[in-house]
Parts: C-alpha cells; structure tokens; sequence
C-alpha cells in the first residue's frame, strides 16, 4: 500500500531534485509501457522502467531508491530512444540511481558494485584497465574463483594481448582527476 | 486618475485579450486600478507611435496584449504585431524610457487570470519606477518643462 | 456637438462599487457634454426607451453608454442609436462593469476610474463619423470541395433546400474514405450498404454538378461573391460517352497501385477505382500506362465499345462564381514506415494497417473478403492489432489523438472472429476511448464475446522468427513484458489532414494547425464556421471525426450556409479602412500586409497607381494603416486621431 | 603545428581482449596509406563504471584528459571502441556547452583544456577515407557469397543529441561500405538492442538472455555473420557465445566480425592477417571467399 497523502507531499522535494538533475518530468510519462517492452533488463528489475516511472510520478521515492531497477540498469538507452514522448528514462533511473548512492542507501546488487569498483580502482591506480586483473580480484573478492575463467585461453589466443597490468606515465595526473571528482563528483 | 499616482494604459485587440479582461472581471478577479484600456481590433492596428505617443502625452506603462500566436482573428495580425513591438521594446531605451515601461503579451479570451496576474505584475513593475520623467522628451503638462525637445529624441517630431 | 452620457447602475452590478451619479456629474463637465444622467437597467426596455427620450430632448447627435462590455450590448445600443433616430456608429461603450465595478472594491477608486473610462469615451465618440453599412448582392451557388460522406451530406443538404451546388472531388469517385469500409461501428452497419444509395443521390440530384478529377486552383473574391478556378484533370476517358463497362480495364496490360484498396492486390493504369464508384467511369493514371511510359500501346482505345478513350483530352480550367464554399477535404491514415523502424518500418509484408485489413474483410474487396496473410496467403490465426501508431506519439510529431482508432480495433476483432472462428486477436492500447452512443459496450463486446485479448502497453518491437512475427511488448497492468508470436500484426494508424490540406487552406486565406487541420472560428460556439466570411467546415479535415460526427458537422454547415444564402444581399461592416488617395502614394506596402488581399490598385486620371481598398473583403483589422508610409489608411472607428485623443483624455 | 594524420585511441579493451580489432584497424588504415599516431600516454575513459549522466565529474575529466592531449597536435582524434567514442564525445558535449565545466577542468588539468579536436569512430573515419564506390572497386564482390548483418548496439548511436552520428531508432551508417565487399546486407532487426554491457561478471544471467536474443535473431535472419563496431559487444556475442548455448541449451553459431575485419577482407587483406582466428566463432573463410582468385 503507498500512503499517497504521505507519499505525494514527502516525495516531493526528492522528485523535484531528479527533475532537475536528469532535466526530465516525471509527470510526462503516460504510463504506454514501450520504456519495459524494449528493455533487455526488465524482467530482472524489480520495477519495470514504467512502474518505476511510475513511483516516482506517486512520490515513492524510496522505493524507488532502494529498488533493483537503478542497480540494474546498464544505461543502453534503448528505452529513451523509443520513448514516445522523448523522456530520458535511462537518465531518470540513474539519476535517482546517483541520488540513492549519495544518501547512502545500501545497494543490495553487490555484485556489481563490486565491479564498478574494482574496474574503478583499477583505473585510479593506473590510468588504464587491465582486464584480466579485474576479473581475477572480482573473482576473488566476490568469492566466484571459477567465474568466466573458461575465457581466459580464448583471450589468450589473441596477439599483442597485455598479460601485465598496463601503466600510463602521467599517473599523477590521473590522481588528481579522481581526487577532484571524489571531492566533488558533480560539476 | 486615480488607484495611486502612476498611469497605465492597456491596447487590447477585441477577440482576444478583451476578451480574457472581461473573463476577468466576470470571473471578479481583484486588479490594481491604475490600468486604461483601449480596445481595438486587433493588435496588428497598434501602430508603436501609438506607444510612444502615450508615453509622450504622460503614461508611465503601455501593455499591448493580443490573440496567442496562431490564434489571431484576423490569421496573421499578432504576427506582424509581434515584429513590430519587438523592435519597439528593443527601441525603448534609446527614447530614454526604461524597457520594462513596455510590454506585449498574449492572452486568450479564456484567459480570465492570467489578464489579471499580468496587470497586476505589470504594475506592480511600473510603482516602484513611478513617473516616467522624458528628460528633454516634449511637452508633457504636469512635469517640468525642460526647453525645447532636444535634437531628434521626441517622436512626435519624427511624426 | 451634442453628447449624451448615460451610466448604468446595472442594479448593484455597478452601483454598488461605482457612484454612477458622481460620474455622471463628472461627465458633464466633459466638452460637448449636454446631458448625463445614470440609469438603473440601461439595456431593458425602460433603460432604452429613457435614452431614446433624451436624445430626443437634447437633439443629442452621438451618446456614450457607460455599462458593460460593449462585447455584451454594442449591438443592442447600436439599435437603440437607429431607434433614436443616430447613426449607430456615433455611439460609444465604456466598459465600467466588467474591467471596473468587477475588479474593484474600493468606492472611491472604482469611482474615479469610471469617471476616466467615461473620458475616454467621449474623446473617442468626439471623433466619430457616421458610417453606412453597405450591401453586396449573394451569388446563391455552393461550392463544396471533397466529395467524401462529408460532403456528399452537406451537398445533399443544400441542394435539397433549393440551392445549386458544385461538388468538387479530387478523386476519380466520391465516398471518400467510408466507402473504403466494410462495417462500421457501433452498429456494424455495411459501410457502402449506407453509403451508396446517398452517393447515386449526389449523382442524379438536379441541383448537384458533380466534378471528379478536380481540384481548386485558385479563390478569389468573398462571402457571397467568390470566384474560382477549378482544374479538371484530364483522364483520357470522356465522362459523358464511357458506360463503366471495364473491358478497358481488363484488356489494359499496364499494372497500377491500388490506392482504394490500399495496395492490398494490384490494378490497372485504367480503371474504375470500385465497382460502385460514382461516377462509374474509368480514369487513366499516365504514370502507370505503357503508352506514356513506353510510347507504344493503345488497347484500351482499340477495345472501348463507347469510343470514350481519348489520348488527347487536356485539362479543363473552369472559372466560377459562388456565394459560399464548405470544405469537406477529410483526412488521410498516416505513414507509419519511415516513423517506426522498430516495427519493421514496412520490410515485413504481414504487418499491415487497418485500412488494408478493412480491405480484406470487405466482402467486395480484393481478397473477397477472406483474411489473408500478405506473404503466403495463409489464414492467420494469431492477430496481433495496435492503436495508436502515429498518434499520441510525440517522438514522431503527432501528439493528437485519432479518435477513432480504439473502436475500429475492437470493430475489426468482433469481424475478425466471424470470419476466422478459431483466431486469436490481441489488442495492445493504452487507454480504450469508446465516449459514443453504444461505444463502450460495442468495445466490451470485443472483449466478452469476440475474446480479444485487450494489453495495456504498448509494443516496443516486431520482429520475424521462422514465418511467425514476435511481437515484444509490455503489459503494464501485471507489470510484466509480454510477447505474442503473431501471424498478422494490424497496425491502427493514426489520422493526418489530407495531403495539400495546407496549400487549400492558403488559397481559401483560412488557418490551419500544424498537422494540417483546418481552424474553426470558434472550438465551441462557431464550430463549423472559419474566420473567412463564408468558408465553412465540414468533417474530419477540422480534426479527427468518426462517421456520425461528420455527418452532424456536415448538415450543420450546410444549415449554416443556407442562412447564408436565404439573404438576397448581405450587409458588410463599415467599420473598415479607407485610404486617402490624395495622399497615397502608391507603394502597396498595404497590399503586402493584408490577410484578405482586400487592396487593389487603381490608376487615377492623373496617372497615379493608388491603393483601394475593396469594401466587402476589408475585414478592419487595420494592419495596413501601420503598415502605410505616410500614415494616409485609416481605420474607421479607430482612426488614430479617435485613438489618441482616447489616451490622452486621461493622461493629459 | 596540428598533423594531417589522425590521433589514434584505441583504448583499454584494444590492447588485451579486443586485440585483434586493434590489429585488423591498423592494417585496413595502412592498406588505406593513412597515418595513425597513437594518442600519447593516453588513459581509459572510464567506460560505463564511470558516472557520467549530466553532470558527472569523473565522467568528463577521464576522457576529457585523452581530448587534450590529442589536440595539442590533430585535428581529429580516432576512437574504434563505441564506448571510447561515446565517452569523448561526452566529454567534449560536456566543455563545448558549459564554460563554468570548462574552467574547473582547466584548473585540474593546470591548463587551458583543449577539447575542439574533432571525435571520429571507426565508421565515420572510414566512410571519409574510402567511398563505398571506390571500396566497391577494390573488393571486386570478393564477398558476394555471404549475407551480414550490421549490428550498432548502443554505444554508437545513443544518446542521438550528443554523438550526432546517427539515427538511434534506425541508424544505417554502416550499411554503405558494408555493401561495397559484395555482401548482402539484409535488414537485422535487432540492431540497435543491447547485448547486456558490461554485466558479464557481475549479473551474467541479464547479460546472456539479452545477448541470446541478438545471436537467435540473426541466426533465424539467415545471416552468416554480425558485424560491430564495439568490443564489449563482441565480447558478449563472440566471446561469450558458449556460455549463451550453454545457459539457453541451444546450440547456435553465429561468427561476429569487427567492422574492421570486414573491411581489410574486402580489400583482399589475409584473414590472418586480420586476425580472424582469434574470433571464437570462426566463420567459414573458405565458403566467403568462394571464387576469389
């Protein structure tokens, strides 16, 4: 059940602030569905693009915020490029994605924080990804030892592939980038 | 004139923003008093010298206010209005008057609150400016006669 | 000068906030002034018959009504004023209702702004002329363009009451798109079965001139008095000598689109469009016939047993006059190819419109009125329809609404279960608009009784898997997507203005919306007139109509026009402008401006070219006063002395 | 002084999983006579996991470090991988619009940041350097025999109002030079789904539902290949195409090329030297290239 008294004059503050950031309204969407139908996603998420939508059109926020669909969501856009009213879905969803994250709300899709992570780590440290020391720590931290392992001599059959981590010289530099952007991840 | 000391005048195209004035009125929006209407037939008939000539002769805010863009009666009228006063509030400050002194807008006969809303903050604009002072602007009979117009500032001359 | 004012009390409406006798006072000290009183009720008859009197008594020779909008009463003061025995026009209304006792609380100010408004009025009435309406004789023929159930029923309508009429349809017949049908809905009546006998009418009725293969070139003129050219394209078929008997048809070896069938099966360069056509003659389309494209055949000459080919018949250009023109121009179904690649984009031969399905189910149509997939003529059994393609979609430019695509789904599922018993329909929409007489329950009946599957959602993508189309779409009442694997998907595609719409509209100097839909003067209380003096509306070129809303918007414009036309003359305002011809000095710059090409030049015995203005088209807006060099148009009523004296009456 | 050569970025995945579409590139760019001058101490673009999205900081700070570099000496700056290519397009979007982005950019990078070199992928580059006409030429039909399928995912065309590069509902770029090696290139319907990105470690079931869907499509469209111009893609269609069979239990086979691949086959380039044996779907060279001399 959604109070919608509570729900409508609450969630205000925080729709107006998706709003604003994804330059999208969430009132335009009618609710046609076409953002689910072409989505590759939709049957993982717990919300559907639409009902996620939808929630945010009720004020539910929260449920918003804590739902799988943001987690999920791999931004191909696929649902904004179809959308019939044009609204930026894919922005509306990581947008609320981003707000969630900032306001600490815990992602229960851990996995794939731990990727984002890991390949970000990765970057910050070196200023390039290496792929296969991304695989090995997510395999490690996440526990998965054998995950995607069976790729590894079909990668490996390729030329010129980096077997070490690759280093860029002007590390300092990217330091710096992640410094400004850990200080202040928004413009 | 009363509803304070400042003078506003309205040109009006009948269809349209006359329309929404008397939506107003039979809707009893409250308004400030200060505004004059003229009611024409269409926006396209305000000539600018019209404007000029009012501010020249002592009003200290001109609001035309015509059909919306598509809606005129006359197809095309708020078109070439719309060019027109365009220019004019482009114009303003090289008579020495402050822009916001002018104004064009267009409200529907269905209208009712947003005529209101649109005089009230137009006057509610104009108050704190007070009277328009057209320094070296021509004759006007309550301000200070400042000598002859000068040079080629006053349009009534260019008329 | 002698000016009367009279301030209306309107009982409390404007005394309680307005002291109308201060302002009558006031009023007197006004130039000119030689008498003011106020009035309880100025507009009852008591309220008019004191005014009378008083101008009577003070031989006065133009009055100000202080009262309310002159929106409300100009017309009955203005009667009052001829009563009294004043030229109307030399009468002013000063609106101290509506934009002051309304507005205001306060006495004192509503007072002293009355007593401005009065002012301004009286400035302005000081200025006035008397002004003489003017009579144009009535041309009482009827020009109706589209000969779809539009205007065959406002054509019907209006010759009926007497009035010639000229039907004027692009087309090789009339019917239009209804004729196209096969049932309608609610009722499911067959389409031509209701049709047909009214288009044989317009056919043989003595008061229509029927012209197919034509088109309106160009208008000129006005209400009552309009002149135009109309082009009759030729069609190397004599209408008079051709017997629709179609062996040309059959013999012509040039194969052709089918465009009434909606290019379900193919027809010939020469061809009867259906066989219930009117007029039932045959029509060459040159694009298509081996003779203009290869130089060499000639068949349908040779075979014709009335001798009606004719290879050299050219245009005819007509030129006519008429007193008043409906449009009736209708709509065409939009195309959905280029808008939804995600649909196939028209790669997929069983993806289909509605119009082409109706064209199968019709029992007259190409198919005979068996459903057929269009790529291996096998009988679906998984029909998968969509609503709104090309509408409701603002990605794509088309916002609106087609109005009648949910009841056509839910038509075309109930015939689709008579006629294939064992299918399926599946209908994917987003809101079901059935606001009809009967609608409502006729859509529940494609639902209980036909078994459509309603799915609200629409389809993201169609795509083909092993002869069947995968129709991915959501159903966003359980929150899931959902997929059909169809053998025919329908698509409702939404309704567009008809090609040239807009052109049409700039010859008729009528507006039109950004779809190509003709304005109505008024969406409520004018609805089937435009802001062009005798051009009226009929049907879905207005917006998107079903069939019984067209014919209600047809018989009430003929209604219109038959008002128009039971006047032998018609009065023209002559609140209208007037150009100095002393003074013109021949620049035209008015003849550029004017929406309603109302300037003409005329040569003076001097040499001069000047502008004039023509009286009966000058509708006054008064854009070409501003636009005129040296100042030398004005506008009656609203001449800039008139104008000016009014601002400066309170500002001074 | 600014070189007439092109920038060259081949970014993370170019240099281990994707190794070969930096290889088959290269040797279609110097067949080409073209100059590629490799970005100097470029970094990665910080791929998907980088929040971007409007106003994202690290969004536009990582490839924006790799726009200024290039245009201290070109013009234009190459990037084959579609997320590369989406990403510097961000970036450059980002500091052409907002000067405010701009400064604080500048302040990080301890200089004026140079953002105007011009952000080119591989299809657009190549559609410049060599006309379908004149490919047509060089190709004689050598690929007559197959029928391909252009696959443009995401990356390559969304968002529309930033890449500019083509429609993203219907986008045909591709189709022009793929037409010039002789092949048929009939319409594919999925060639704008998403394979599933970058799920592949994390929710590896999303990933290959999704990319299960691309690869029976095209099978049942009858193609014999799929051609993209993404790494990630080709990862997740080829890489990954035992896995898809594995968790759908089918037993599809579908090879997926690089763009570029396609390309130096119809300019009669070995298939070894385009490194076509690292594809994990080998597809059938000896039918393709059927009648070649």
């Amino acid at each position: 059940m959604i109070p919608l008294s509570e729900t409508l004059s609450q969630g205000r503050e925080l729709v107006a602030e998706i709003e604003h950031r994804s330059g999208q309204k969430v009132a335009d969407c009618y609710q046609c569905g076409t953002c689910s139908s072409t989505c590759a996603a939709a049957d993982a998420f717990d919300y559907p693009p639409h009902m996620f939508m939808r929630l945010l059109q009720l004020g539910a926020v929260d449920r918003a915020m804590a739902s799988t669909t943001g987690q999920l969501c791999y931004d191909c856009m696929t649902c904004s490029s179809r959308c019939p009213i044009r609204i930026d879905v894919a922005d509306v969803i990581e947008t609320t994605k981003n707000i969630a994250d900032e306001q600490g709300i815990r992602e229960s899709e851990r996995g794939l924080r731990l990727f984002r992570n890991l390949f970000l780590k990765n970057v910050r440290r070196h200023g390039r990804l290496h792929e296969a020391s991304l695989l090995a720590w997510f395999n490690l931290k996440s526990g998965k030892l054998t995950n995607d392992l069976s790729l590894v001599p079909l990668i490996l059959r390729r030329k010129n592939v980096r077997i070490v981590q690759p280093r860029i010289k002007d590390r300092a530099q990217v330091r710096r980038i992640f410094q400004r952007a850990k200080e202040r991840p928004r413009w | 004139m009363s509803g304070g000391d400042i003078k506003l005048v309205g040109f009006l195209c009948n269809w349209c923003s006359y329309a929404g004035a008397d939506m107003a009125g039979t809707s009893r929006m409250a308004q400030p008093a200060e505004m004059r209407i003229v009611r024409l037939p269409c926006t396209g008939r305000v000539n600018p010298l019209l404007v000029l000539k009012a501010f020249q002769e002592g009003a200290d805010g001109v609001l035309v206010s015509g059909c919306h863009p598509g809606d005129c009666h006359y197809n095309e009228g708020n078109y070439y209005a719309h060019r027109r006063l365009e220019l004019l509030s482009r114009m303003m400050a090289v008579y020495g008057i402050e822009p916001e002194r002018f104004r064009y807008t267009w409200i529907s006969a269905s209208e009712g609150a947003r005529w209101a809303e649109t005089v009230t903050g137009f006057t509610e604009t104009i108050r704190p400016l007070g009277r328009l002072n057209l320094a070296g602007g021509g004759a006007r009979d309550d301000d200070h006669h400042q000598g002859p117009a000068a040079g080629s500032a006053s349009p009534a001359e260019k008329r | 000068m002698r000016i009367g004012v009279f301030v209306c009390q309107c009982g409390t409406n404007i005394a309680a906030t307005v002291s109308t006798e201060r302002v009558a006072s006031a009023a007197m000290a006004l130039r000119d002034v030689v008498h003011a009183e106020s009035i309880q009720y100025t507009c009852s008859d008591p309220g008019q018959r004191t005014v009378i009197a008083a101008a009577h008594k003070y031989a006065l020779d133009r009055v100000v009504i202080a009262a309310c909008s002159p929106r409300m009463h100009e017309t009955t003061f203005q009667r009052t004023m001829a009563q009294a025995g004043i030229n109307p026009f030399m009468m002013e209304m000063v609106n101290i209702r509506e934009h002051c006792s309304w507005i205001h609380s306060d006495m004192e100010v509503a007072t002293e702004k009355a007593i401005d408004l009065v002012s301004m009025g009286v400035a302005k009435v000081r200025g006035q002329t008397p002004l003489f309406s003017s009579h144009v004789p009535v041309v009482s023929e009827v020009l109706i363009i589209g000969g779809g159930v539009a205007g065959i029923q406002a054509a019907l309508d209006i010759a009926d009451a007497g009035m010639p009429v000229t039907l004027v349809e692009r087309g090789p017949t009339i019917g239009g798109n209804m004729a196209r049908l096969d049932k309608t809905f609610p009722t499911l009546d067959c389409s031509s079965c209701i049709l047909t006998p009214r288009m044989v009418e317009v056919k043989h009725h003595e008061n229509i001139r029927l012209m197919v293969n034509s088109e309106v070139e160009q208008v000129r003129g006005y209400i009552g008095n309009f002149e135009v050219d109309i082009r009759k394209k030729a069609t190397c078929v004599d209408e008079e000598k051709c017997t629709g008997c179609q062996i040309c048809e059959q013999k012509c070896p040039s194969e052709a689109p089918d465009e009434f069938n909606a290019g379900v099966g193919e027809t010939k360069a020469i061809s009867i469009a259906f066989p219930q056509a009117v007029p039932l003659v045959a029509s060459l389309r040159k694009e298509y016939c081996r003779l203009y494209i290869k130089g060499k055949c000639g068949i349908c000459k040779k075979v014709c047993p009335a001798d009606a080919v004719d290879y050299e018949q050219e245009d005819e250009l007509h030129t006519e006059k008429f007193g008043a023109i409906v449009v009736a121009t209708g709509y065409e179904l939009f195309d959905w190819r280029q808008a939804y690649p995600h649909y196939g984009g028209g790669l997929y031969p069983d993806v289909i419109t509605s119009i082409q399905y109706e064209r199968m189910l019709s029992a007259s149509g190409p198919t005979g009125g068996h459903i057929q997939r269009p790529s291996d003529g096998a009988e679906p059994k998984e029909i998968v329809f969509l609503s709104c393609v090309g509408s409701r979609d603002e990605s794509i430019g088309r916002p609106l609404c087609c109005k009648v695509g949910c009841m056509y789904i839910a038509k075309q599922a109930i015939l689709t279960r008579e006629h294939i018993p064992d299918s399926r329909t599946y209908v994917f929409y987003m809101d079901v608009r059935a606001g009809g007489k009967g609608y409502d329950e006729f859509y529940r009946r494609a639902q209980k009784e036909a078994g459509a599957v309603y799915l609200r959602g629409r389809v993201g993508k169609i795509y083909p898997r092993g002869g069947k189309l995968v129709v991915m779409g959501a159903d966003t009442l359980v929150g899931e997507n959902v997929e059909v694997e169809a053998d025919l998907v329908v698509l409702a595609t939404g309704i567009d203005a008809a090609a040239g719409a807009g052109s049409l509209a700039q010859r008729l100097n009528i507006p039109y919306d950004q779809y190509g839909f003709l304005s109505e003067s008024h969406p409520k209380l004018r609805p089937v007139e435009t802001t062009t003096g005798g051009i009226f509306l009929a049907g879905a070129c207005q917006g998107p109509k079903d069939i019984p809303e067209t014919v209600a918007q047809a018989s009430a414009a003929a209604a219109k026009v038959i008002v128009l036309l039971s006047h032998d003359e018609l009065e023209t305002s002559p609140m209208i402008a007037e150009v100095n011809h002393m003074r013109c000095i021949g620049c035209f710059k008015c003849r550029e401006v004017c929406p309603y090409h109302a300037i003409e030049e005329q040569g003076l015995r001097d040499g001069r070219r000047v502008a004039v203005v023509i009286e009966s088209l000058c509708q006054g807006c008064g854009l070409c006063t501003v636009a005129c060099p040296p100042s030398v148009i004005s506008l009656r009523g609203y001449t800039d002395n008139q104008l000016i004296e009014e601002v400066t009456a309170v500002l001074r | 002084m600014v070189s007439t050569a092109y920038s060259y970025y081949p970014g993370c995945s170019l240099t281990s999983s994707a190794t070969e579409y930096d290889i088959s590139f290269r040797k279609v760019v110097e067949a080409l006579g073209i100059q590629l001058d490799e970005l100097e101490d470029w970094n990665c673009c910080g791929a998907s996991p980088a929040p971007h999205h409007k106003a994202e900081t690290l969004g536009v700070l990582l490839p924006g470090r790799n726009l200024h570099i290039a245009g201290a000496s070109h013009d234009a700056i190459v990037a084959p991988c579609a997320g590369c290519y989406n990403r510097l397009k961000y970036a450059q979007y980002k500091l052409a619009g907002d000067q405010d982005i701009r400064e604080q950019t500048s302040e990080v990078f301890q200089a004026e940041v140079r953002y105007q070199t011009e952000v080119l992928n591989i299809v657009q580059m190549l559609n410049r350097e060599i006309t379908p006409e004149a490919l047509r030429e060089r190709s004689q039909g050598r690929l007559a025999n197959i029928r391909i399928g252009a696959y443009y995912g995401c990356l390559l065309t969304r968002p529309a109002d930033i890449l500019g590069f083509d429609s993203p509902r219907d986008p045909r770029k591709m189709r022009p030079l793929m037409e010039a090696t002789g092949a048929e290139v009939p319409h594919f319907p999925f060639k704008t789904e998403c394979c599933g990105s970058y799920m592949g470690l994390a929710r590896k079931d999303i990933l290959l539902k999704a990319s299960h869907r691309i690869i029976e499509v095209a099978v049942s469209t009858g193609l014999d290949a799929l051609v993209t111009a993404c790494p990630l893609c080709h990862q997740n269609l080829d890489l990954r195409q035992e896995q898809i069979n594995k968790a759908m239990g089918t037993s599809l086979r579908m090879p997926v090329l690089y763009f570029s691949q396609l390309i130096g086959l119809a300019m009669g380039i070995s298939p070894e030297e385009l490194e076509l044996d690292a594809l994990v779907v080998q597809p059938d060279m000896d039918r393709w290239l059927k009648g070649v001399a």
